[in-house]
């Protein structure tokens, strides 16, 4: 098991290193940040100045090759907006978005697999109906949708729930029931698929002729044997969550890494975007392995060749 | 929150940054100008003349020099000294070069060398003369000469009525500064947050959670006893691309002129908006009341192009309208709105939105080659009371923006900017009525309104400076 | 889209030779009236889609500037004003039927193609150990940490706006939720008996993953599929922004709800309709996809039949 | 006690489609009482499987239906009881061997912790406690090193100590009632006689009865007081297991007994005439190393599976495969079919070293070597119907047949097999496991092959289809020059159709040798132990003839 985790993080630096290379010659071609960052009516010569003095005017091998050495120094450059070090803004806001995307991903998770699993433990039930329309109604609607409706009813309306912002609990309920929509109603459905058809299979039926309680049969030996799908599918959406929640963050005002990666990448502060990737895709490759040990550890049958 | 003194702001943007030399961008300078940092002197919104802030007062020593009095007494926050040093400190490190000073971009290519003369007054000196520069430096913000002269900052020091209590990704802290020279405000306290979505802002103050935010859309204005509407000194427009065949024929852009149903269109921006007959304000120094609108006239217009038509004028190509996403409330239906009366006229339009960076390729020259027939959305915003701000760029043969070069308003030009006084208000009107009644060489539209909505418990109301500045020590509490 | 539950009858059983296979088909669907009711309308927004061009085409686009924001459920104006107008006082009834068109089309080209591309490479990635496997999970990887909102700005200004690009984007930032499912589902199908004796009997890698895996994975790559429409659909109006969505006079329902965003405290109509209609237009699909499941479902099948009782 | 502890009246059982419905059981009764043992013999999809799983509540009503028929324990109705009720009998009363170990177990939890569910969820025992149990229970069905192995997952086990997984679970609480469905047919005479004198002993000390349905006669005969024998879903016999046994009345059951292999009935045999053809495959000095991580970090352990084992097998020649359960039997087959690596050794097929083949080649191996694998269930698509599954050989090997002819040839191999053409539209899951076993069967024939490698291929089979299978299989060796290896731990039939045998234990041959020799003279012990724990007929202690020689 070591070898096998000691190849993928190898390889895993590997693709970070790519996806450097990759995002800094690609951000490249998307503009000159000069337009974004000088006033419409600044002069050409003030142009020429700004990209002199942020070393956009040298050719861009010779800026990746700054890049990197800088990088050997552990310095990921300087915002080009905020006036700081790139790397400190995107792991400033990191965290907040770390914090409302694994709330969200176990509460909708961990919500679905009871869901789910109940729905496909009598399909074509009312409660299985109610469950799909309801789950899939959530998960289509478009999400800032959802959000500011629920701001008018919930904070405006009613007067229950703060509007936006951080700070107490309250705070987190609206954000997070957003956030959870998508992946809860996408989780169901894969849920009460895959349980389906463990349900008919035979070591069903012995767990039933063992005595079992139905909801052990149900949550200890059908679901176990269906989760391989829903933690693949659970992982890639908790995987856009940490790679921005963007709506929700920018609806409620949370200062998240989703809100910092777009405006960084609309306003081409190239140093932001780099070292948000970064942030960002480490955490990604640490869950694409965790989930990788998680198959082996949920099926035994599951191996790697790690020759 | 806390006290009735603390309040709440809510912007439409994070302020990327507190440095003060970027003072003129909207998110930085709603904040920053005249809370945390003052210029030497303010604009009066309502005649675009410069009035006393730091300085007291000044005049012109000679074409090219300024003298400016510094006001007495004033301290930066950081208990440093306001004087002679200070404003030359300031204006060198805006202009030294070592890190981008957004604000010099208003300067264009004056070069400015600063003299004390003694401790409370200095000389400025331009290379060309400079009949405008206390209206130029009222975007000049005074910091204290402890601040890093090489690299932006995000902890300003100024000599304003609040100093920075924290500036997070969440929010800026504004206290109240006991040293100010001036009277002390009412708030004692304000916390800016931001939002980008106007109904949640408008809900924001509605529900208490704040007590103001500068600008929400129109639709959510609808409360009239916390919703106030101000021309907010922007101006919208479309711009013609003269140069391309059929936008070279006069006819050809009078009649796009001619086409659009503006009262139709102002449903669209707010019924308060003014229908603009040229790029700056009312207010502003330069600017032409006489001039008329075009009105709506789609036969005219039909019949305009049918003449240019057959004076082999290739009426039919198909001509791009080139938008940018969000500019300003409603714009993208605006622009298709006027694509479809365009149509209904005769012309061919094909609409492309572009994202800011590369719709500004075509704004600004060098323009894309091949870029063939093109109508451009702009918005351009003077509001620092001279159309001197305004008029170069669009309309001289090598403006920024221009796409026409006619010998006639670039000699206007160089008379109105050398000009002072009444003759430089004339000129600059004159210049307005050529390039509308004669050229119509572009589409102006509306002179915009923002909305704001004011908590109850204030006494404010937004004014022309708004969009760049909102004084805390003006808002009032209401007992 | 309704492809996708025929397609997947084909891949289940490769040769047609019962008679009457629609007729079978048609009588599933009859007896699960949910499934029926979402086919027929599938089924309507797919003539929308075809015709509504050419019924309605004018309609879409009359500006009518002084009924702003009309509000729905009002005859006044004619029935095509039902829905209400929108905020240039177009008929929202009209432009959701010439919208049909473009929004179904951009979300099923982008769906079914990150769907056949995730799919094919998750079933290699999960079923070969070579390199390859390897490369291609690392890419995913790449891919799922490339933000796409980048990768839209890339394909705009270095293939420029169209709606090819569109699709290309929305596919490519989709292809891995497929390419990591399938290939789970693969680690343990290949493990399977049935995977052995297949071996035994001589077939080979293409024909046990295509004729083995495949069908059992491809349930839950529809049913993701059919959820992920929803999320093309607003994640195409959302790039419109940047300019690489759907350009004016063209438009989508993702852009209308877009449009309509502003506007949800003083006219939900506006965002409401498009809204409505994106979401029963998944939900439809969703519940087609779930019955397709059942009927590619041997063991499940019979939820679908009439079952014939013995007297008693 | 008074009276049946179970009893069972007039249950008719239909599998519900939109054709005709399938009526697997009609109209059964029987009944079973204190430290009782009912056999249930029949005919392979008679019904045996469906009736006693109705008794559990295992049949999903629908797509089945119980349209008749009303089921006693102790005296109660099981259909007037709650779900917890009967819950509370499932497990702890009654307890089930399912017929197809691999597909009944939990592919992911551990043999360990599926007993020990058991014991935790009627509240007897859990933790360490049940731990301990587990291991002794194992220990009692005979798995060798059960401490090491409770932690493993039924895939690591062979098919024989899958079979004996499913025992120990049943026996666990010492239930009043067991049903085993097949409960030996995987296990070898040695670790059965074990077995059953394991069953014997619970049922002398806790007085279980004892639902017993065995294909085996001679099983059925050293157990059973009664005996039931079914037909095509009813019950045509039923008596004291003696006077069936003796004199059985109706035509199924003599067909049955006189069906059984007679061990010295020399002309009778199925052996092949000419012996030893020119050799086909030549099996080098094979071992196999299982290596299991245990737990995620745990240190590799190593399974000797195989070790070191050489034989040949001849064209036209059955090489049957017997010995212990667990010696390595199934993992040679899979060895020489290339779907598990061998650790070292070679095996020539026609002199070109299988290990070493690429894929044109293996393909080409593939064709001419097919096997039927020991646990039918799983080895075919659920996906796909026994039409698609049979004919898959002739859609890899394109060049077996034309296309049009395909359906013939399927339907042709089912009847072959004793099944039904209207069959062939039916799925894996609608059979029962004779059935199975016998679609294995047929698909395996499909591609004209050489050498067919039989594991357990016949052991669910009643033993006239197992006589109608064997005459084909030998009608073909003969006919087309056929090779067999036949793994199998019934002896009989090895001695009725192997030309040689090889006995393996604990991954090693102990012995070869033609049939005749190994039977007339046993050299190894273990092989004397295997020929001498054929059981015998409870009515008769201590004699040492054998059934079929009474029958007879
Ligand atoms: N789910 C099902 N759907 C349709 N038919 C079924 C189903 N399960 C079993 N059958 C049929 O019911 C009949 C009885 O099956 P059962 O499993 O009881 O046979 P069995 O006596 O146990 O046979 P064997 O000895 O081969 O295991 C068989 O003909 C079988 O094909
Ligand atoms: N995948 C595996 N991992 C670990 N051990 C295994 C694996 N497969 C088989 N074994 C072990 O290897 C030994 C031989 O197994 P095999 O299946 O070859 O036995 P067999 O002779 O076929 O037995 P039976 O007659 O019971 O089917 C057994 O002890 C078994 O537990
Ligand atoms: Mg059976
Ligand atoms: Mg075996």
């Amino acid at each position: 098991m070591f070898g096998y985790l000691g190849k993928r993080a190898l390889h895993s630096v590997v693709s970070v290193l790519g996806l450097l290379v990759l995002v800094f010659f690609l951000t490249r071609l998307t503009g000159d940040p000069s337009y974004l960052f000088l006033p419409l009516d600044a002069t050409p010569q003030a142009r020429e100045a700004f990209s002199a003095l942020h070393g956009f005017d040298q050719p861009l091998y010779i800026q990746f090759f700054n890049y990197l050495g800088d990088l050997l120094h552990l310095d990921f450059g300087e915002s080009l907006r905020q006036n700081r070090s790139a790397m400190e803004v995107a792991l400033e806001a990191f965290p907040q978005t770390l914090k409302l995307a694994v709330m969200a991903i176990f509460l909708a998770g961990a919500l679905a697999l009871v869901v789910g699993s109940l729905a496909a433990a009598k399909p074509g039930s009312l409660f299985d109906r109610f469950a799909s329309l309801v789950s899939l109604a959530g998960a289509s609607a478009p999400d800032f949708w959802v959000a500011i409706v629920g701001i008018l009813v919930f904070a405006v309306s009613l007067d229950l729930l703060p509007t936006s912002g951080t700070g107490s609990a309250a705070h987190w309920i609206m954000p997070i029931g957003v956030l959870m929509l998508r992946p809860f109603g996408l989780l169901v459905q894969v849920v009460r698929g895959t349980m389906i058809g463990a349900l008919s299979s035979p070591y069903v039926k012995t767990a039933r002729a063992k005595g079992v309680r139905r909801q052990k049969i149900i949550f200890s030996h059908a679901l176990r044997n269906s989760l391989l799908p829903v933690i693949t599918v659970a992982g890639d959406l908790a995987t856009s969550l940490v790679n921005g929640a963007v709506v929700v963050e920018s609806v409620f005002g949370w200062p998240g890494i989703g809100k910092l990666m777009i405006d960084a990448i609309i306003q081409r502060d190239f140093a932001v975007v780099q070292s948000t990737v970064l942030v960002t895709a480490c955490a990604i490759f640490i869950l694409n392995i965790a989930i990788d040990i998680l198959y082996a550890v949920l099926d035994p049958r599951i191996r790697y060749q790690t020759s | 929150q806390g006290g009735a003194n603390n309040i709440t702001i809510v912007l439409p943007e994070q302020p990327s940054n507190l440095e003060p030399c970027g003072s003129i961008l909207t998110d930085v300078g709603q904040v920053l100008s005249q809370n945390i940092t003052e210029p030497l002197t303010v604009i009066d919104p309502k005649d675009g003349t410069p009035q006393p802030k730091l300085a007291t007062k000044w005049e012109r020593v000679n074409d090219t020099t300024w003298r400016f009095h510094l006001r007495d007494g004033v301290k930066f926050q950081d208990g440093k000294e306001f004087n002679a040093e200070a404003v030359a400190f300031t204006l060198k490190r805006m202009t030294g070069g070592a890190f981008t000073c957004n604000n010099l971009a208003k300067f264009g290519s004056a070069k400015l060398s600063v003299t004390p003369v003694d401790k409370l007054t200095v000389d400025i000196k331009t290379e060309k003369p400079e009949p405008i520069l206390p209206a130029l430096l009222s975007v000049a913000m005074m910091v204290s000469p402890a601040t890093p002269a090489d690299k932006a900052v995000n902890d300003p020091v100024g000599t304003g009525p609040y100093k920075l209590n924290t500036f997070t990704p969440q929010t800026v802290v504004l206290d109240r500064f006991d040293g100010y020279w001036g009277k002390t405000p009412d708030i004692a306290k304000a916390t800016y947050v931001w939002r980008g979505e106007s109904s949640l802002r408008a809900a924001m103050v509605q529900t208490g959670e704040a007590q103001l935010t500068p600008t929400i859309a129109i639709q959510d204005a609808t409360n009239p006893k916390t919703d106030f509407s101000y021309l907010n000194s922007e101006t919208t427009a479309i711009r013609i691309d003269t140069e391309q065949p059929p936008l070279n024929d006069v006819r050809v852009r009078k009649a796009l002129n001619l086409a659009i149903d503006w009262q139709g269109m102002a449903e669209l921006f707010g019924t308060d908006v003014l229908r603009a007959s040229q790029m700056v304000v009312p207010g502003i120094n330069g600017h032409n009341p006489d001039l008329k609108p075009w009105g709506y006239d789609p036969d005219q217009a039909a019949k305009l192009l049918a003449e240019a038509k057959a004076d082999g004028v290739p009426v039919g190509t198909t001509i791009k309208l080139i938008g940018r996403n969000g500019i300003y409330p409603n714009g993208n239906e605006g622009l298709e709105a006027m694509m479809t009366m365009w149509e209904a006229v005769g012309f061919d339009i094909d609409l492309t939105m572009l994202d800011v960076a590369d719709w500004t390729r075509y704004l600004q020259k060098p323009f894309p080659q091949e870029r063939g027939p093109n109508l451009l959305q702009i918005m351009h915003d003077n509001n620092k009371g001279d159309a001197a701000f305004t008029v170069p760029i669009f309309y001289h043969s090598s403006g920024q923006y221009a796409t026409f070069s006619d010998p006639k308003v670039d000699t206007l030009i160089g008379e109105a900017l050398n000009a002072t006084d009444t003759g430089r208000t004339k000129a600059f009107q004159e210049i307005f009525s050529e390039v509308h009644d004669r050229i119509a060489v572009d589409i102006p539209m509306f002179h915009m309104i923002g909305y704001t909505r004011v908590g109850e418990s204030l006494d404010w109301r937004p004014n022309l400076t708004t969009n760049s500045e909102i004084p805390l020590a003006e808002i009032r509490l209401k007992k | 889209m309704t492809v996708i539950p025929t397609d997947l009858k084909a891949a289940q059983k490769p040769s047609g030779r019962e008679p009457g296979k629609a007729r079978v088909l048609l009588g599933y669907l009859v007896h699960d009236k949910l499934a029926l009711i979402s086919a027929i309308y599938l089924l309507i927004l797919i003539f929308a889609a075809i015709f509504g061009p050419m019924l309605v085409g004018d309609m879409a686009t009359k500006l009518g500037l002084r009924q702003r924001n009309m509000a729905p459920f009002s005859l006044e104006q004619g029935w095509l004003y039902v829905l209400g107008a929108d905020t240039l006082g177009r008929s929202i009834l009209a432009r959701l039927v010439v919208g049909a068109q473009n929004t179904l089309g951009i979300a099923a080209a982008a769906v079914v193609t990150s769907m056949l591309i995730g799919g094919a490479l998750g079933l290699i990635a999960g079923y070969s150990n070579r390199w390859y496997s390897q490369v291609i999970l690392r890419l995913a990887d790449i891919i799922m940490s490339f933000p796409s909102l980048l990768l839209a700005l890339i394909v705009l200004y270095t293939l420029g706006p169209s709606i090819p690009n569109l699709i290309i984007v929305l596919a490519i930032t989709r292809i891995p939720i497929y390419l990591r499912t399938t290939r789970a589902e693969v680690l343990e199908l290949r493990e399977r008996m049935f995977v052995s004796a297949a071996k035994a009997m001589g077939a080979g890698s293409l024909r046990i993953v295509l004729s083995h895996i495949a069908p059992l994975v491809a349930p839950t790559l529809i049913t993701i599929a059919a959820i992920d429409f929803a999320s093309v659909i607003l994640a195409e109006s959302a790039l419109s922004f940047l300019g690489l969505g759907i350009q004016p006079p063209q438009f989508t329902w993702g852009a209308m709800v877009a449009t309509g965003r502003g506007y949800l405290a003083n006219a939900w109509w506006v965002a409401f309709w498009p809204g409505l209609a994106i979401l029963l237009t998944t939900l439809s699909l969703n519940l087609l996809s779930s019955w397709a499941r059942t009927v590619a479902d041997p063991q499940q099948r019979w939820r679908l039949q009439t079952l014939r009782r013995a007297p008693r | 006690m008074t009276g049946p502890i179970l009893e069972v009246r007039g249950l008719t059982v239909d599998f519900l489609s939109d054709r005709d419905p399938v009526r697997a059981v009609s109209a059964v009764d029987f009944h079973v009482s204190h430290a009782e043992t009912l056999c249930i013999l029949g005919e392979s999809g008679s019904g045996k499987s469906v009736s006693t799983s109705a008794i559990m509540g295992l049949i999903d009503t629908p797509p089945g239906d119980i349209v008749a028929g009303r089921m006693f324990f102790e005296g109660r109705d099981l259909a007037t009881m709650t779900e917890e009720e009967r819950r509370d009998i499932n497990g702890r009363k009654i307890a089930m061997i399912f017929q197809d170990p691999l597909a009944y177990l939990n592919p992911v939890h551990s043999i360990g912790r599926q007993i020990a569910e058991v014991f935790e969820t009627h509240g007897v025992a859990s933790g360490a406690d049940a731990k301990r149990r587990v291991v002794d229970l194992l220990r009692r069905v005979g798995i060798p090193d059960p401490e090491n192995r409770v932690d493993q997952y039924p895939h690591q086990f062979s098919g024989g100590q899958r079979q004996r997984v499913m025992i120990a679970m049943a026996i666990a609480l010492q239930p009043s009632v067991i049903i085993a469905d097949e409960p030996t047919t995987a296990l070898d005479v040695s670790v059965q006689a074990q077995i059953l004198d394991l069953l014997r002993d619970l049922q002398a000390e806790y007085g279980m009865a004892l639902i017993l349905i065995t294909h085996d006669l001679e099983v059925a005969a050293s157990m059973a007081d009664r005996v039931m024998v079914m037909k095509g879903g009813q019950i045509v016999e039923e008596g004291e297991a003696r006077t069936v046994f003796t004199r059985p009345q109706h035509e199924y059951t003599q067909k049955l007994l006189s069906a059984l292999p007679h061990a010295d009935d020399t002309d009778r045999h199925r052996r092949s005439a000419t012996v030893a053809g020119e050799p086909i495959l030549k099996v080098e000095n094979i071992v196999k190393r299982y290596t299991m991580s245990t737990g995620l970090f745990g240190a590799a352990k190593h399974v000797h599976a195989v070790n070191d084992i050489s034989f040949q097998v001849n064209r036209g020649e059955t090489v049957g495969i017997v010995g212990e359960s667990g010696s390595g039997k199934s993992s040679v087959a899979r060895i020489l079919l290339r779907l598990n690596e061998p650790t070292s050794g070679r095996a020539l097929y026609k002199g070109d070293d299988i290990f070493r083949m690429n894929e044109r080649e293996l393909l080409k191996l593939r064709r001419k070597m097919q096997m039927v694998f020991q646990d039918p269930y799983g080895s075919m698509n659920p996906r796909m119907d026994v039409r698609s599954i049979i004919s898959e050989p002739l859609r890899i090997h394109r060049d077996i047949l034309p296309k049009a002819q395909w359906n013939d040839r399927v339907v042709e191999l089912l009847e072959l097999v004793g099944l039904k053409a209207e069959h062939a539209n039916r799925h894996i899951h609608q059979f029962s496991g004779g059935q199975r076993q016998r679609i294995a069967i047929a698909r395996a024939l499909a591609s004209d092959p050489e050498l067919i490698v039989c594991d357990e291929a016949v052991s669910a089979l009643d033993v006239s289809i197992q006589a109608q299978v064997i005459d084909l299989l030998a009608d073909l060796r003969t006919r087309l020059g056929l090779s067999y290896i036949f793994i199998t731990h019934d002896l009989p039939i090895v001695r009725h159709f192997a030309d040689r045998i090889i006995v393996m234990k604990q991954g090693e041959i102990v012995e070869q040798g033609t049939t005749q020799a190994l039977f007339a003279n046993p050299q190894h012990s273990y092989t004397r132990s295997l020929l001498n724990a054929t059981p015998h007929p409870k009515w008769e202690t201590g004699a040492a003839s054998q059934l079929s020689v009474r029958v007879s």
